[in-house]
Formats: C-alpha cells, structure tokens, sequence
C-alpha cells in the first residue's frame, strides 16, 4: 500500500475520469441507486471522500462490492459526476496490490454456481462487469 | 538603438501598441500599482488592437525598432465585441511572414492584457524587454535613411 | 481533341459571332506581340479585328483586370449602356475574374465569360534555357512543342517547358464562367505548390534573411507584379499616395526589400488566388509567388483550406474569425505554417 | 502650420520627484510646431487650467499637448479646458508621463528621457489633429417593446406615462404572458390575475401604447433613435373593429379538440378562441389549423352566427412599417422540454406534471376550477411530491447549467397552497438548496416548512414510477443518509425556464447578442445590465436572465427610464472619432463591411470627382451614429480610403516616427 493517501486518492480519482468537484451535493446518485439499502456508504459520501482523500474509508467500505455497475448514477447524475467511474476505479486499487487483478473466465463458474446455490450473494450483472473489466 | 555611449550597455527601442479599453488600462494599473518594466517599452494608444495595421509595425522597425508588442483585451473581451478576433488574424500572418523573411523571432509578440491585468502587463513587459535586448539590434527590417 | 489552332479558330469564330449580333460591345482576348512568344491582351470591337487574335502556348497574361477600366470608361461615355464585354478565361484565369466580381471591380452583368480549355503555358525562359536562341515560330500540340528558331528547329515535351504555375495547376474548372469552348484539356495539376515554400521554411533564419535579401535587392520597382495581379487593383496605390504615409515610387535603399513587398503580399493575403503572374511578369526574375504562397499556405493550415476566387460568396479569411483562433505566439513558436 | 502649447505637469512629486519636469518642457520647444511650453504643479487645477487658457489666448494656440496623468483620467478634463478657452476639444493630446513613466521607473535620467519621447510623440499626433465634431442624428420618439407579458407591460406603461408613444408587438393573441397563468404570487400570495388584468387593462386604455398582438417583428434596419421596424399582424380571421367579444362564435364552434395553450394543454379549445376570459384585446381569433372552414372549406358556422359580422376569412397578413428610436426585447421564457427526463416519467404518466401545470390546477379559473386532482383519475392528490431543480445547474444534454432563480419560492407557494386547501395532504419537498435571497423571502419558506408542515428533504428523486395507481418516489435524504420510498399520488416537477425561442432571431434581427443559452447579453453585466451592447436596443424581463415578478418589474422600469432618457434627447451626439471614407481612393470591395461590428458601413452609387472626373461609383458610406470607432474597417481597407479621425494613419505613424527617432 502506498503510504502517501492524498496521492493515491488523487491517483484514482484521475484513473476514474471523473471531476469530483463538479459534484452539488444534490443526492440524486445515491436516490437511483438499487444497492442504497445494502451498502454503508453511499455513492453521494462514495464522491465526498474521494474529494477529501479519504482512501482508507473508500477502500475498506463494504459499497465497494455492493456497487452493481448498473450505471444509474452515472446516467442520472445532473453534473456528470459518473460515481460508479469513481467506484471502478477504487475498486482496481484494492484488487491490484492482491494480484487479483487478472479474472480469470475458469472462476466465473464457481460463482454462477454459488449463485444458484445460495441465492443472490454475488448480482451476475456484477459479475459480468468484473469479467469485462478484470480480464483486460 | 544606438548603444548608449557611457555604459555600452544596448537598450531595445520598443513600441508597444496598446488598445484603450483594456491594454492601455492595464498599462495603468502597472503604473498605479508601481510595478515597473523598462523604460525602453513606449505605449502607443489606439481604439482597438484591429486598428493595428501591420503597416506600423514595420513603420517602426523600418525607423529603427527593436521590438513591437501588441496588446489588446482577451478574445471574448474585446469592448469592440470583435476587433481582436481580426487583430489575431492579421498578426498570426504578418509573425510568420516576418519569420519567413529571415527576421529572427521574438521581436514580435501579441500579449492578451484585461485592464485588471497590470502585473501581466509589466512581467510581459519585462520579459518582452529581455528578449529583444538579448537579440541585440533588429537591422534586418531597418531602412537606413529614416536614420538622423 | 482540338489541336491549339484549332481551338484558336473556334474562339475567333465565337467572339466574330458575339461582336456580330451577341449584344457584346467588345472582346478581350490576345494578339499578337512583338514577338511570337509574348502575344499582348487586346480588344477587339470589330469582326475585321479578329485577324490578330491570337490564343497559344503564351496566352498566359489574365485579361480579366481590364474589364475595371473598360468599363469604367463605357460608363464615362455614357453610351451602350448595358452593353456587354467578352472575355475569355482559362481555367485558372477564372478565378481572378471571381475576386474581381466579389470584389465589386466589375458587375457580373456587364461580363460575357467565355472559358477555354488550356493546354498549359510555357515558359520561354525554360526554353531559352534548353538551348534556344531566336525563337521565330512554334508548333505546339498537347504532349509537345516544336520550335522554329535560327538556332535550328527543335521539339520539346510540353511539361518540361511550362509555366511554374501551370505544373501546380488548379484543373480544368472554371469557378465563373458563361459558355465554356474546348473543355477538357489535361491538366498537369499535381504538383506540391508549397514545396518551395517548405524548403525555405527548413532553412535557417539567417539563410532566408540573405534569399531574401539576394531576390529582393533585385527589385526594380517597375511595378509589373502589381499592374499584373488581378488583386491589384485599387483605384490608388498607397504606394502612389502622398496621403498613405507609405508613398514611395520608386527604389531607393532599402524599401523594396523591407516594406514594399512584404505590404503588397499582406494587402493580397487571403485575396490571392496564386495565379502566378506576380513572378511570370518579373523582369528580375524575383519568385514573388513565393511571398503570396506562405500566406495561403499559412491560411490554409491555420484557418481550413480557402481558394480565394473559388466563389464569389465566401468570407476572405481576414475578414472571418473563429473564436478559437490560433495566437499569433503560438505561429512563432512552431515556426509558422509548417 | 500649428502653434502647439505644451503643458508638463509635476503632479506634484508623483511625476516631478521622478521626471526633470522643465527639461522636458524645455526638450520640446524645438519640436514643429510647438509655440509655448511650461510645467506647473497640478495642471488639473483650477490654477493649471487657467494657465492653459490665458496660454491659449496669449500665443494664439491651435492645439494643447498635456504631458500629464493617463488620459483616462483628464483627457476629458483639459478637452473642456480647451473648449472653454475657444479651441476644438480634439484639439488636446495627452502624454501619460506619469502611469507610464514616472510612477514605474527610478531613474530619472531614463524617466526624463522617455518622458521626453513620449512628449514629442504627443506633439506629433497633435500637429496632424484636425478639428472634429461630433455627428448629430435626430430621435424618432417612439419606442417599441417586443413581448406583451409582465415585463412588456411595464415597460410600456413607464415609458408611456412619461408621455413617449410606445408599440407593443405580442407574437400571442392576448397580452398578459406567462403571469396570467399564475395562480398567486409569492411571497404575499395575491392573486396574479388581481394584480396584472389592471395593468393589461391600463396598457390597452392609454393614450400613448398601441398593441399588436398575433402579430411579429419581421424587420429591422436602422440604428439607435432610427430604427424602421417591419411588422407582420397574423390574420386573426376576426375584425376587431366589429367584433364584440359575445364569444357565441367559439360556443357554436364544432372543432373543440384543441389543446389550450393558456391552461398548459390540461384543457380543451375551441378553433375560434379568446384565450382566457380576461384576455387583451377580447378578440377571438382562428386557429386556422383547427378550424374546420380553413381545412376543408365546409363549416362556416362562426361566420354565420356571428351578428356583428365581424369574422372575416379572407383576412391576410398585414406588413406594417414603422419607426422606432428605442426598442426593447421583452420575450419571457418557456419551461424546457421535460420529454427526455426519462427518470421522472413526465411523458409518461399523467400524475407528474410541471408547477406551470400544476399553477393551472390551483387557479379557480383554471381546468378545474382550481381542485387540485390527479389528472389520471380525477381524485384529490394524498400525497403530494415536488421535484426542484429539474434540468436546472445541470450539465447534461437536456438541461441548463443555470439556476431558474423563480423555482424555489414558487415550489414553497405550491406546497403552501396546497396544504391550505387540503391540509391532510402529505407535501415533500426534494432539494439541492434552498436558494431564497429576496425580501420575506426566507420567511416564506420558513413559514411552508414551520407552520404548513411542508417536509423538505434535502436530497434529489431519483427515479418516478408508476406502481399500482400510484407513483413510486425513490429519493434520497441526504442529512439523514437513507433512501427514501414515497408512494405518491402527484409528482409535481420545478422545470427549468427558458428563453422563448423567439429570441434567438430577435436577436439577429436587432443584431443584438446573446450567451450560450439564448439569453440577451446586457451592455455591462453589473452597470449596464438592462441595456444590450447595441445601441438603442434595451432588455426587460426573463429575455436577459432568469428573474422572478418583482425582479422583471424593477428591471422592466429600469428599461423604460433608459428608453425615456434616449427619447427625451432631441438629437444624439455621436463620438467624433469615427470612421470615414475618402471617396476617391474607394474601391467598393467591401471588406470594411464584412468586419464592422455596427453595420456601420453600407455600400451606395455615388458620384465621385477624381482627378477632375465626375463619375458614379460604388463607394462606402459610414453612419457616424453607428460608429463607435474600433478601427476594424481602416486596416481591412487595402487602398487606404478608410481612416479613424482621432486616430488617423498619418497619426499612428507620426507616433511611431517619433518614438523610434
């Protein structure tokens, strides 16, 4: 982990695209989000921290799984603020330093079957999206 | 100009044409704030930067300039509404002609100045001083019987 | 495809029709000169004056430009109001006569345009060079050109003896025009017509200090770029006027090389059309084409392609702006349009 | 020859402590010219002043050269100076010798020296000045207002009373625009109606307005104080002399399928309409693509019943031309087009409206009858949700970066309405902030949330959808960090405003400009906010930015005394240093007119004498009053004919010649 946390949060911030500061704090990400209810913080404090610097929190919150990458945020937000880009980007920091980076297609069956075993635990729209995004 | 005798030191002669509504102010800002540039730089005050004809400028190196600087309000600024969109045209084609001809760069310029603007007006003032002093004397465009 | 005598032939019969009973009051065309190579642009206000008319491998000079004082002069007499004036154009030519119309110097009305098909001009340096002396007569067809002089007869390929401005033609369209006569002569378009002003550019500051100095220092001031560029045209030259603050009438020291050319290209910025005719007529041989190139080249790369004369609607590139510009620092800086 | 004075002024030490004062007094006697020279302490004073004028008159000065302050400060100073002492104001020239020399260098052997230049170069400006006068144009004292709403009206009142004709053009049937559809104002919350069909009524009863409605700007040429205006009046199919506003016509009328404008589409109307009962002038009119006469040629009830025979269907368009000296852009607004917010299900169902709508709904002489209902089911609303700031300070496609300013307060004014009609309905508020600068305007805020229980959440609705009969208000509240779920039954949308398309070619009409979201531009944004950037052209109302009531009236009488203060002047005086032609050395090429920015220049056949020759030519022509002087023309020109007096080229050149000697 990188010690210096303000350049590590500009850092994801630049690689996400977004412009954190064109945020007005208006809610409205957080009011479309179908995960609000699952998730401990939400996408309208996921952009607040990330223009505070605030890496640790971004990185140790349970959202950053609990984000389906339905994109409504992005679609709705009056600012294009885009934070599911935001949240896709914190999310290749935390799995980059693991090595977990690269997903591989043969691991996509264990949790489709876990998916059907258990129910609903990992959303395959999450999947899908990890899968195109990881694989790269 | 002539390398003045005692010193040896060379000192540029340079013109400077500033627009009324917001160059020639921000000349008076520097002034008013006492922020100073050389005395070599003389103003020469017109209505709008389009007035410039590229004529002048080479009026004033053929009587023996050393430098010629343009200043005029920010595109979008212009009192004119759309003067120093034309000045812009006119200059960015006479800058490269001139350089064309073998006249070495940086004895032209075009600066953008806004009237709240009185320390761009005398840091380019400075700068602009500073390069044309190091090129020394402009004998390229200069026409020996304007000469006393 | 009409042999170059041929296409003579069709001309003088149009303009004898036109004179005749085609509402034109006079025809601008070539006659001959003093010498075979040097046919001299002409009116013709009678059919019997047709026998002069010439139109060859040397019908290069542009005839549109004396419509201004032809028809100012029909206004001054105050008869034949209304009437029209034939002019013939090559392709090229055409594009003159568009500035002037666009420009106001001649109403359209007063025009009849009549385009012709060119084979390319040649140029009689090129063929003094190839070893010609005394040239008398010419034979000329599309691919090639014999010559008749005392130094014996001799046969040329056309495209080794053209004008500059013929080997960077601009096609065989016309941009104005009202009955077209011999269309579809090949072109020798192709060419790079920025290629001499590339290679200046390449150069260092101080050896384009000096070509410039070595070609300018030669000027004469016989004025012939000016009388022959169908821009120049004002009613008074700043250059004739003791009012402009910039009169000067001739040459002496330095103005030629420091404010008279440089000043002549600026007033034809945006307006040239790059005809060629500046350089052709040139008794010093100074490539003043190569001053107006810069600037088309430099408008080109720094405001979108413009052809002045392509139309007679456009907005000249120094009567237009973008917001977005380039600065004229930033032009310096990578060293003008290169 | 001119006999130049030259004055150098010490400035007290702010020039004398730096610049040898006398030796450039002394510098300049030599120059051509120069016939009198001298410093003195302050020639600003009453004291330097009067050594300017007795020098005037002792040595018979043609011109005064004052090396002094910027002329910025005094060249207006000693232009008056010059003129009390008989000399042409114009006559004056200015070294700045003081921002440009002696405050910014130390040395005073340098400063005196440029000082000097500067001097010479003044002088030599001066021995080539010529007198100059001011052109003068008479005023045509009568105005014209474009838009019949609020800002209009109260335009053309203010003007009117204070004795001026003034024109009103309104593209609509009636005056009275968007007001006349509100319900209440805030934040008093009188009737809108109360407080505008007097003034409707007032600006169709004065002597001095007439008004065009159903009619459009189709023309303009001109310039301030000058302008002709060509008007289209739209057949109305209906005489107005003859007709008696009975209104039996649009009873009988069998094409009732129109939607109405004025009730924002929620009712019906028929072909022949008056737009409401209060409207100006109470006139119907034909909407000819309704009407079944105009479509099929079988019909012609109207016509028939009409007793005072006043419809007319062979009624045509008619071009009136008339003559302006001011003219004032009052277009309004419109709300946006909600079609693309997907999110909210505007287009979708029938419970989500705009406040427009919603404005419509309350008012007791609207579709029904003031009952607030869902439109889908004709039932009293329980739960009611209001949306702000939709399509507002967004930067997506559909939107506008700016805020609506109006749409805060009116949402309080819905919310409050509501709850006073139906106190058990259950009313959120969603905002971003709650933006209420404004006299009692917090107040009225306060007193929806505190005293109407008006719950304001602080957060965005994201998402609208119809579930069950009802509307699923997904939303977030920001302070308490939940997502909340409202089943609602009316979804009421602040839509964002704005400018009526209309303006956008008023604009190039009146060669007028506008920012990048078709709003006017004022002349100055903080001191000239009501006048446009071309002269005699002024801004009343939402045309020039967003603006609630009390804002567009101030503003609106703002205009009307610019407007007064152009027509009370007889003549305008112009700025001398204009462009002109000299005609013999035009060519008519026409590159001055393509870079005026005035359309100051006009090309006209004219007889020139050159060289002794009497012949028509196509020569430019400046309009003095047009000009403001920018010089763009004189350098365009390639043979010269254009100059800039005050700033000729023999000028600039004599500037420069001086500097470089």
């Amino acid at each position: 982990m990188r010690v210096d946390e303000k350049t590590l949060a500009e850092d994801i911030v630049r690689m996400s695209g977004t412009n954190v500061k064109k945020c007005m704090k208006c809610g409205k990400c957080s009011a479309t989000c179908p995960s609000f209810e699952d998730m401990d913080v939400h996408p309208h404090s996921f952009v607040t921290m990330a223009e505070e610097g605030d890496v640790a929190g971004l990185l140790k919150s349970k959202s950053l799984w609990k984000c389906l990458s339905c994109f409504a945020c992005v679609e709705r937000c009056p600012r294009g603020v885009e934070p599911a880009h935001l949240i896709e980007a914190v999310r290749f920091f935390a799995l980059s330093p693991q090595g977990l980076n690269k997903m591989k297609p043969d691991v996509v069956p264990i949790f489709l079957q876990n998916l059907e075993e258990k129910g609903a635990e990992v959303p395959q729209q999450l999947l899908t999206s990890a899968f195109r995004k990881y694989s790269k | 100009m002539p390398i003045n005798a005692e010193s040896g030191e060379f000192k540029p002669m340079i013109v400077a044409f500033c627009c009324n509504w917001c160059s020639y102010a921000g000349a008076d800002l520097a002034g008013s704030s006492r922020l100073s540039y050389p005395a070599d730089v003389k103003i020469i005050r017109v209505p709008c930067s389009c007035r410039v004809n590229p004529l002048f400028m080479l009026r004033a190196f053929q009587r023996g300039a050393d430098g010629v600087i343009m200043c005029g309000c920010h595109p979008g600024d212009c009192h004119y509404t759309s003067g120093n969109y034309f000045a812009r045209r006119r200059m960015a084609l006479l800058f490269s002609m001139l350089e064309y001809l073998g006249i070495e760069k940086g004895r032209v310029r075009v600066e953008w100045v806004s009237a709240a603007e009185g320390q761009k007006f005398a840091i380019t003032m400075n700068q602009f001083a500073e390069t044309v002093a190091a090129l020394g004397e402009c004998k390229r465009l200069e026409d020996l019987r304007c000469q006393p | 495809m009409p042999a170059v005598k041929e296409i003579q032939e069709k001309m003088r019969a149009r303009a004898g029709e036109l004179l005749r009973d085609g509402g034109v009051s006079m025809a601008l065309g070539w006659k001959r000169g003093e010498f075979c190579h040097d046919p001299e642009p002409a009116f013709f206000e009678s059919e019997a004056e047709l026998d002069n008319f010439v139109y060859d491998g040397f019908s290069s000079p542009l005839l549109s430009k004396y419509l201004i004082e032809t028809i100012r002069k029909d206004k001054q007499k105050g008869e034949g109001k209304g009437s029209k004036f034939l002019v013939f154009l090559k392709p090229c030519d055409s594009y003159g006569l568009n500035l002037l119309l666009k420009e106001h110097r001649v109403e359209r009305e007063r025009v009849y345009a009549v385009g012709v098909g060119c084979p390319g001009m040649l140029d009689v340096d090129k063929i003094r060079a190839a070893g010609v002396k005394n040239m008398r007569s010419f034979d000329e067809t599309e691919t090639e050109v014999t010559i008749h002089a005392s130094s014996g007869d001799k046969t040329l390929a056309r495209r080794d003896i053209l004008l500059e401005k013929c080997l960077v033609c601009k096609g065989p369209e016309f941009a104005v025009q009202d009955e077209v006569l011999a269309p579809g002569l090949p072109s020798f378009e192709g060419g790079d017509r920025f290629a001499g002003v590339t290679e200046l550019e390449s150069m260092s500051p101080e050896e384009r200090f000096s070509f410039w100095r070595n070609e300018l220092s030669r000027c004469i001031r016989c004025n012939a770029c000016r009388n022959a560029c169908p821009v120049c045209s004002c009613n008074k030259c700043v250059f004739d006027n003791p009012q402009s603050g910039v009169q000067a009438k001739s040459n002496a020291d330095s103005f030629e090389e420091n404010m008279f050319h440089i000043v002549r290209a600026f007033h034809v910025a945006g307006r040239c059309s790059d005809c060629g005719e500046c350089s052709r007529v040139c008794p010093q041989k100074i490539p003043l084409h190569l001053l107006n190139r810069k600037f088309i080249k430099d408008i080109n790369a720094f405001y979108g392609a413009f052809q002045a004369g392509a139309d007679a609607e456009a907005r000249a590139p120094l009567t237009n702006y973008e917001f977005g510009d380039v600065e004229p620092g930033a032009v310096v800086k990578r060293g003008g349009g290169a | 020859m001119q006999r130049i004075g030259v004055f150098v002024c010490w400035c007290g030490s702010n020039i004398a402590a730096t610049v040898d004062v006398d030796a450039v007094a002394q510098a300049v006697k030599t120059e051509p010219g120069v016939a009198f020279s001298t410093n003195y302490q302050y020639m600003c004073s009453e004291g330097g002043q009067a050594i300017i004028r007795n020098a005037i008159a002792e040595h018979k000065l043609t011109g005064i050269v004052v090396c002094a302050c910027s002329p910025r400060m005094h060249e207006a100073t000693f232009r008056k100076t010059a003129a009390t002492a008989g000399l042409n104001p114009y006559m004056v020239e200015i070294a700045n010798i003081r921002e440009q020399c002696s405050w910014i260098h130390k040395d005073r052997e340098k400063a005196t020296v440029k000082a000097i230049i500067l001097s010479r170069a003044a002088v030599a400006k001066l021995n080539l000045d010529s007198p100059l006068t001011a052109g003068e144009t008479p005023v045509t004292k009568r105005a014209l207002v474009i838009g019949g709403g609020i800002a209009g009206i109260q335009t053309a009142l203010d003007i009117a009373d204070a004795g001026y004709e003034v024109d009103i053009v309104e593209k609509t049937p009636t005056i009275g625009g968007k007001m006349a559809m509100l319900d209440k104002t805030f934040p008093t919350l009188d009737c809108s109606a109360c407080i505008l069909t007097p003034k409707m009524v007032d600006a169709a009863a004065h002597e001095k307005i007439t008004l065009y409605t159903y009619s459009e700007v189709e023309k303009v040429s001109g310039f301030v104080g000058n302008f002709t205006v060509d008007i289209r009046k739209r057949a109305r199919s209906v005489d107005a002399d003859r007709c008696t506003g009975c209104g039996d016509c649009m009873e009988k009328c069998p094409s009732k399928k129109s939607k109405s404008e004025f009730n924002q589409g929620l009712s019906n109307r028929s072909a022949i309409y008056i737009p409401f009962a209060q409207a100006i002038p109470n006139v119907p009119v034909i909407d000819r693509e309704a009407c079944i006469k105009f479509q099929t040629g079988k019909c012609g009830v109207c016509q028939k019943i009409c007793s005072a025979k006043a419809v007319d269907y062979e009624q045509q368009d008619e071009i009136m031309t008339r003559r302006y000296g001011a003219i004032v852009a009052a277009t309004g607004f419109k709300t946006i087009n909600l079609g693309r917010f997907e999110e909210f299900q505007y287009a979708q169902s029938p419970d989500v409206i705009t406040s427009l709508e919603f404005e419509r709904l309350c008012n007791a002489a609207g579709p029904t009858k003031g009952k607030v209902m869902r439109l889908s089911n004709h039932e009293t609303p329980k739960t009611v949700v209001f949306v702000q700031c939709v399509g507002s300070r967004s930067t997506v496609e559909c939107g506008k970066t700016y805020c609506s300013k109006i749409c805060c307060m009116y949402t309080a004014k819905h919310a409050m309405l509501l709850k006073e009609k139906y106190p058990e309905t259950e009313v959120y508020v969603f905002y971003i902030d709650v933006r209420t600068p404004g006299k009692g305007f917090d107040e009225f805020y306060r007193r929806a949330a505190e005293e109407y229980g008006v719950r304001y959440v602080k957060g965005m609705v994201g998402k609208v959808a119809e579930e069950n009969g009802r509307l699923r208000v997904q939303a977030s509240d920001l302070i308490a960090d939940k997502q909340l779920v409202i089943e609602a039954d009316m979804v009421v949308l602040a839509a964002a405003i704005e400018p009526d398309p209309s303006a956008r070619n008023l604009a190039t009409l009146l060669t007028a400009s506008m920012d990048t979201n078709d709003f006017f531009t004022e002349a100055h944004p903080k001191l000239r906010p009501v006048e446009s950037p071309t002269a005699g052209v002024y801004l009343s109302g939402v045309c020039q930015g967003p603006k609630d009531i009390p804002d567009t009236v101030s503003q609106a009488g703002a205009a009307a005394a610019k407007v007064i203060g152009l027509l009370a002047k007889d003549k305008l005086v112009g700025n001398p240093c204009v462009a002109g032609c000299n005609e013999p050395l035009c060519n008519g090429c026409s590159a001055c007119e393509l870079v005026c920015p005035y359309g100051a220049i006009t090309y006209e056949e004219k007889t020139v004498m050159d060289h002794g020759v009497r012949e028509q030519r196509r020569v430019a022509s400046v309009n003095e009053a047009l000009c403001q002087g920018c010089g763009a023309c004189t350098v365009t020109c390639p043979s010269g004919a254009m100059d800039l007096k005050g700033f000729t080229n023999l000028q600039i050149m004599a500037e420069v010649d001086a500097i470089c000697r």
